[in-house]
């Protein structure tokens, strides 16, 4: 497969491998921030004292780990019409990995808010503070910068992850690479070329992990004793 | 130096790649034994030839690979073979023709082919099929949605109603819908197209494509060709028995 | 201003405070020492609230802890307390730490608060530390922002637990030096510390607790030259040795 | 319809429990020597020359950044071309352990570097060697802090065992895929084998939890 | 036993140890002391090779640092190291603590090392905690069990890192009554601590440090009372005025 490789096809088809990588793109960065919305929803019903909203949230969050996307995705895809609600496919995609990530998210950003010290948490409550301006002046600022990390790495799962969504016929990057390899039989150009695309968008983000912790190091936070 | 031929008998075993992309042409059974009317084609060849078949099963995205880097020394699916795929491999001659066929779910508004070219139907085709092409050659305004994992999903989008309507090998629709209540789906009369469909190996092994090619001549001439196809195709009679 | 009436508290199993009473008048200095274990902490961690108490009676500035009347909250902001490992906020400035409580707790606008701000901080002598972050100061300047911080919301009474325990030596004189300027001001203290100099210097009774209870409270010449008890006694051979 | 079809699928149970055998089979394979190879690789890239941190670096990015499906092919269809010809157990095998042993070698890493350096100082000081220090000091306390992200990651590597349906192995997925064309109902097919992924991966999650809570309260839990 | 001669370190751009050159003998017992930052851990550290010197010799019991032939393994099982934050390993208790080097590094039989492990558990104090993990211990019991390690290895030279600095004040006695007892028994110590009453009663010298470099040196009696530098005289009144 290799001795034959032909670069000019895939030139013919770069066009396509442009539109997917613009689509993969943009649609991870909409799941993410759905993502993030549910993950922080996730996590604000997670760390309630009552149970009423405590357990849902991490029965979901279970529910979600122990369960492949795939069959999250056709939950939502064969499921939904089922009870009479037709969404587009782009829409049930970015819906599926914005909720499949989102119980990751929130696990990530319940575990920032509980590495703030308890003793930042007592010197907000000993100048008076209430809970809402606790969290808000004190442990979330805080907690932003440990789960920044993490979350960007939750954010290159989620890129690798929308190829799922081929499934359901939304065109993206590894569509891009499925027409080329069923059109021409050219599978191995078809899967190289989709993979350096994924890889240079892993990296993108990658920097950005890197340059995010160096930022948050550059500006003092300590561990005080 | 010597054929592929000869190293299938040597081997004792042929060694055929498949899709299970689902009746009537390769499908498992509820036993969970690959059977339809390709595989049972394939059996023959490999009875023909003297030896044991083994069926390596793979995804539309695994079986051309599983050819071209030789896993495998032949590919039976309902391929058709255009004219760039045959830049890459040797199809044998046809072994039947079908044709592309459009259906929708019986009752709705889409009881037509022409009721399907109004702007924003939502038409649902298979990933790389031919299909797909008939499909955005047929109905520009439409919709064109590709899926990937088989025929009877298709049916299952129509049914559920993602999708208005469906273009697929018209064999494969008629094979498929039978998991559904007689009445489910409108098959609409027309074909779209017409299609052959073709085995394939590899180009460097002429030696086994003129067999391929002579065993054909042959199941047509004494009639197991058309017994398989009468069997699979032709009639819902292999749903009594699988 | 603060009145300890049969107070009690459980860990779990544990008896962590027993039937304390005890009463801190206005512009009054108390040092509470004792072994490790003994309860200090708890002791004035109950007064803000940090810990809630089992039964017993506290009653701070006028105002009954447990009772429904009692906002904590505002209760809170009258009386400050400072912590051993100083638990300045590392994401803010020394400045914006002094004046996060009194723009969002006690609304006072923010050109104001940083007026205030910065006068206190000169007066704890950080004139020129303004905008370090405190991974940037030393234990003692630390120590010394959380002490502005408190004063900045002018409290009544201020709390101090070990303030100068995590402390190297030549920092803690700075930091008492500073906690000698409060109480001289008048202001109401509770200090838990084993610094004796600074006992002997401000306070006007030093209370001392063992297990749980307290078991002695005096001047402190009294009680540093003549303990009554044997507790008392063993523990003061043990910190006065070196 | 729905009674029909399910009545077919429970016809359908040997074919399911054969592909659950072969999901388990697979990651548990995998997951093992993938454990080996990632303690192996993450203490290198701790403790290791320059040079090898860096290959192992990039190794661990390239199949980090890349679609699990591309590294499988490449394995089964492209290592044959280099004369390497294996079946799709051995090459499935092959490319779980590896991005297993990627991952592991960064979460082992991680709870290497999370050993406080006076632990390393205190054994320098009594005179272990190199060996001693990692095995009796610093992997016990780095196994603290890796097993609870060790334990998750192996749920998300169990999920992704479902990859190598593409090179001919019927794992649980493969077998959805199956079914669904006798049985076109993707809802109720997919929510089966959703089920079957649940019951192996639950009690990891449920382990994973356990192991992190013991953590805290070693640490101390914090409450808000 | 130890010979600093023009010892010379840089952290970067910080020339933290100038021109050190000190000369310890056998049996003799040395505090350092000086303001934090002062380069006191760093110049013990270099000892054990924890840190590496840039120029000038350093030799311990008659080995030169940084030579080829100086097996640093080695050396460092002749020379002890306390820290000020204890560095027990917390997942084994306290015999394992002790015994972990001894069978790993001097080769002894688990059993024999028990015995002995035990015998240095009783000695510092501990005979009813052998089996306790060091979470489950105080600070004063924590540190012993480290000295109790220490001794274990029967080095020749032993060096303390402010030994009672992390503990709390009834603790810091009993880990000083400790440490005197390994001075009286004829030990070669270095040991960083501001704890006068132990340096009065059993060094023979102090060693006063300032950025990075030995300021003052003398007996103690010479050095608390009658200080020589005003560098030493400021030092010593803050540390002394409590
Ligand atoms: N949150 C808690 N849960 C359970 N037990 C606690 C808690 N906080 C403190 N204790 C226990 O209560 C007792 C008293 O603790 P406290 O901190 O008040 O003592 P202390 O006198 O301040 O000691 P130290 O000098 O070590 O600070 C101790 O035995 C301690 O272990
Ligand atoms: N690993 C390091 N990298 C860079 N600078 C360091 C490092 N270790 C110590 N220093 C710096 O070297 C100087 C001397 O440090 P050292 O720890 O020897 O001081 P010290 O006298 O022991 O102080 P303390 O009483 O606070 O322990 C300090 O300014 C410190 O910040
Ligand atoms: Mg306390
Ligand atoms: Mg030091």
């Amino acid at each position: 497969m290799l001795e034959n490789f032909s670069f000019r096809t895939i030139t013919e088809y770069l066009p396509l491998f442009g539109y997917g990588f613009a689509a993969t793109l943009w649609l991870s960065i909409v799941s993410f921030a759905g993502a993030l919305a549910v993950g922080i929803t996730l996590c604000a019903m997670n760390l309630q004292r009552s149970q009423a909203l405590k357990v849902p949230a991490k029965i979901y969050i279970d529910v979600i780990r122990a369960t492949p996307l795939l069959a999250q995705l056709y939950f939502l895809y064969f499921g939904l019409p089922r009870l009479g609600v037709v969404l587009p496919e782009l829409f049930i995609g970015i819906l599926a990995l914005s909720l499949n990530s989102g119980a990751y998210v929130a696990e990530i950003i319940r575990a920032g808010i509980l590495s703030i010290s308890r003793g930042q948490v007592e010197a907000g409550i000993a100048s008076g503070m209430t809970y809402f301006q606790r969290m808000r002046l004190v442990v979330l600022p805080q907690a932003f910068r440990v789960t920044i990390p993490p979350l960007l790495g939750q954010a290159i799962v989620l890129v690798k992850d929308s190829a799922l969504l081929s499934l359901i016929s939304v065109s993206e990057l590894t569509r891009a690479g499925q027409l080329l390899a069923s059109d021409r039989f050219m599978p191995a150009e078809g899967f190289i070329t989709t993979a350096a695309c994924y890889l240079a968008l892993y990296y993108g983000l990658k920097t950005l992990a890197a340059s995010s912790e160096r930022w948050l190091r550059l500006r003092p936070t300590g561990n005080l004793k | 130096s010597a054929g592929t031929l000869d190293d299938i008998t040597k081997r004792g075993e042929l060694r055929v790649a498949v899709q299970t992309q689902g009746p009537p042409f390769s499908m498992v059974d509820q036993a969970g034994k690959r059977t339809g009317s390709a595989v049972e084609l394939a059996e023959l060849m490999a009875k023909e030839m003297g030896v044991k078949i083994t069926f390596l099963d793979f995804d539309w995205d695994g079986l051309i690979p599983a050819l071209l880097s030789s896993k495998a020394d032949l590919l039976v699916a309902d391929m058709t073979p255009t004219l760039p795929r045959a830049m890459k491999v040797a199809f044998t001659k046809p072994f039947m023709f079908t044709g592309s066929t459009v259906f929708a779910k019986a009752g709705s508004k889409f009881g037509s082919i022409d009721a399907c070219k109004a702007a924003g139907t939502k038409i649902a085709v298979l990933l790389g099929a031919t299909g797909e092409k008939v499909a955005k050659e047929t109905f520009p305004d439409a919709d064109i949605k590709s899926y990937k994992g088989g025929g009877p999903l298709l049916l299952d989008a129509v049914n559920n109603g993602q999708a208005d309507c469906g273009v697929n090998d018209v064999s494969a629709v008629k094979g498929q819908q039978a998991a559904y209540p007689a009445g489910t789906f409108t098959i609409m009369p027309e074909t779209l197209s017409k299609e052959p469909l073709a085995f394939a190996t590899r180009y460097d092994e002429q030696d086994l494509l003129i067999w391929m090619n002579l065993f054909l001549d042959q199941v047509a001439l004494d009639g197991r060709l058309q017994k398989n196809l009468d069997y699979w195709v032709n009639s819902d009679a292999w749903k009594k028995e699988h | 201003m603060i009145k300890f009436r049969g107070v009690n508290k459980w860990f779990g199993a544990l008896h962590v405070l027993k039937d304390i009473t005890l009463n801190v008048e206005p512009r009054e200095v108390v040092v509470v020492c004792g072994p490790s274990g003994s309860g200090k902490s708890t002791l004035i961690r109950c007064i803000n609230g940090l810990e809630t108490i089992k039964n017993g009676d506290l009653v701070v500035d006028g105002q009954r802890l447990g009772d429904r009347a009692t906002n904590m909250t505002e209760l809170r902001t009258e009386v400050g307390f400072v912590f051993q490992s100083f638990n300045l906020y590392p994401h803010k400035t020394a400045l914006e730490n002094v004046i996060l409580a009194p723009i969002h707790v006690r609304k006072i606008p923010k050109a104001e608060a940083e007026i205030a701000g910065r006068e206190m901080l000169a007066k704890v002598g950080l004139a020129d530390k303004f905008n370090s972050y405190p991974a940037e100061l030393s234990g003692g300047q630390q120590q010394r922002v959380a002490i502005a911080r408190c004063l900045c919301m002018r409290p009544k009474i201020m709390l101090f637990d070990e303030p100068t325990s995590a402390l190297d030596p030549e920092m803690i004189s700075e930091v008492l030096d500073v906690m000698v300027g409060v109480a001289e001001e008048g202001m109401t203290m509770m200090v838990v510390t084993h610094e004796m100099g600074f006992a002997r210097k401000v306070a006007r009774r030093v209370v001392f607790m063992d297990a749980g209870a307290i078991v002695e409270t005096g001047p402190p010449e009294e009680f540093f030259s003549n303990p009554k008890t044997d507790r008392s006694r063993a523990f003061l051979s043990k910190i006065l040795r070196h | 319809m729905i009674w029909q079809q399910l009545q077919s699928l429970i016809g359908s149970y040997p074919l399911a429990l054969r592909g659950l055998a072969m999901t388990i089979a697979l990651s548990l394979l995998s997951l093992i020597l993938g454990t080996l190879i990632g303690f192996f690789l993450g203490v290198l890239r701790t403790k290791g020359n320059r040079l090898i941190i860096r290959v192992i670096g990039a190794w661990v990015d390239l199949i980090r950044g890349t679609p699990f499906l591309v590294q499988i092919f490449l394995i089964f269809f492209i290592l044959p071309e280099l004369g390497i010809e294996l079946d799709a157990f051995t090459a499935g095998i092959i490319a779980l352990t590896n991005l297993a042993a990627c991952f592991i070698c960064e979460i082992v890493a991680a709870g290497i570097r999370s050993v406080p350096t006076g632990q390393v100082e205190a054994a320098l000081a009594s005179g272990l060697s190199q060996w001693h220090r990692m095995r009796q000091v610093v992997l016990p306390q780095a196994m603290r802090v890796a097993l609870p992200p060790l334990v998750g990651q192996y749920v998300l590597l169990i999920k992704d065992s479902s990859v190598v349906s593409a090179i001919g192995l019927t794992d649980l997925t493969r077998v959805g895929w199956l079914v669904v064309q006798r049985v076109p109902n993707g809802l109720l097919v997919f929510a089966i084998v959703g089920a079957g992924y649940f019951v192996v991966c639950y009690p990891l999650i449920l382990l994973a939890r356990r192991l992190e809570k013991n953590m805290n309260a070693a640490h101390g839990e914090v409450q808000l």
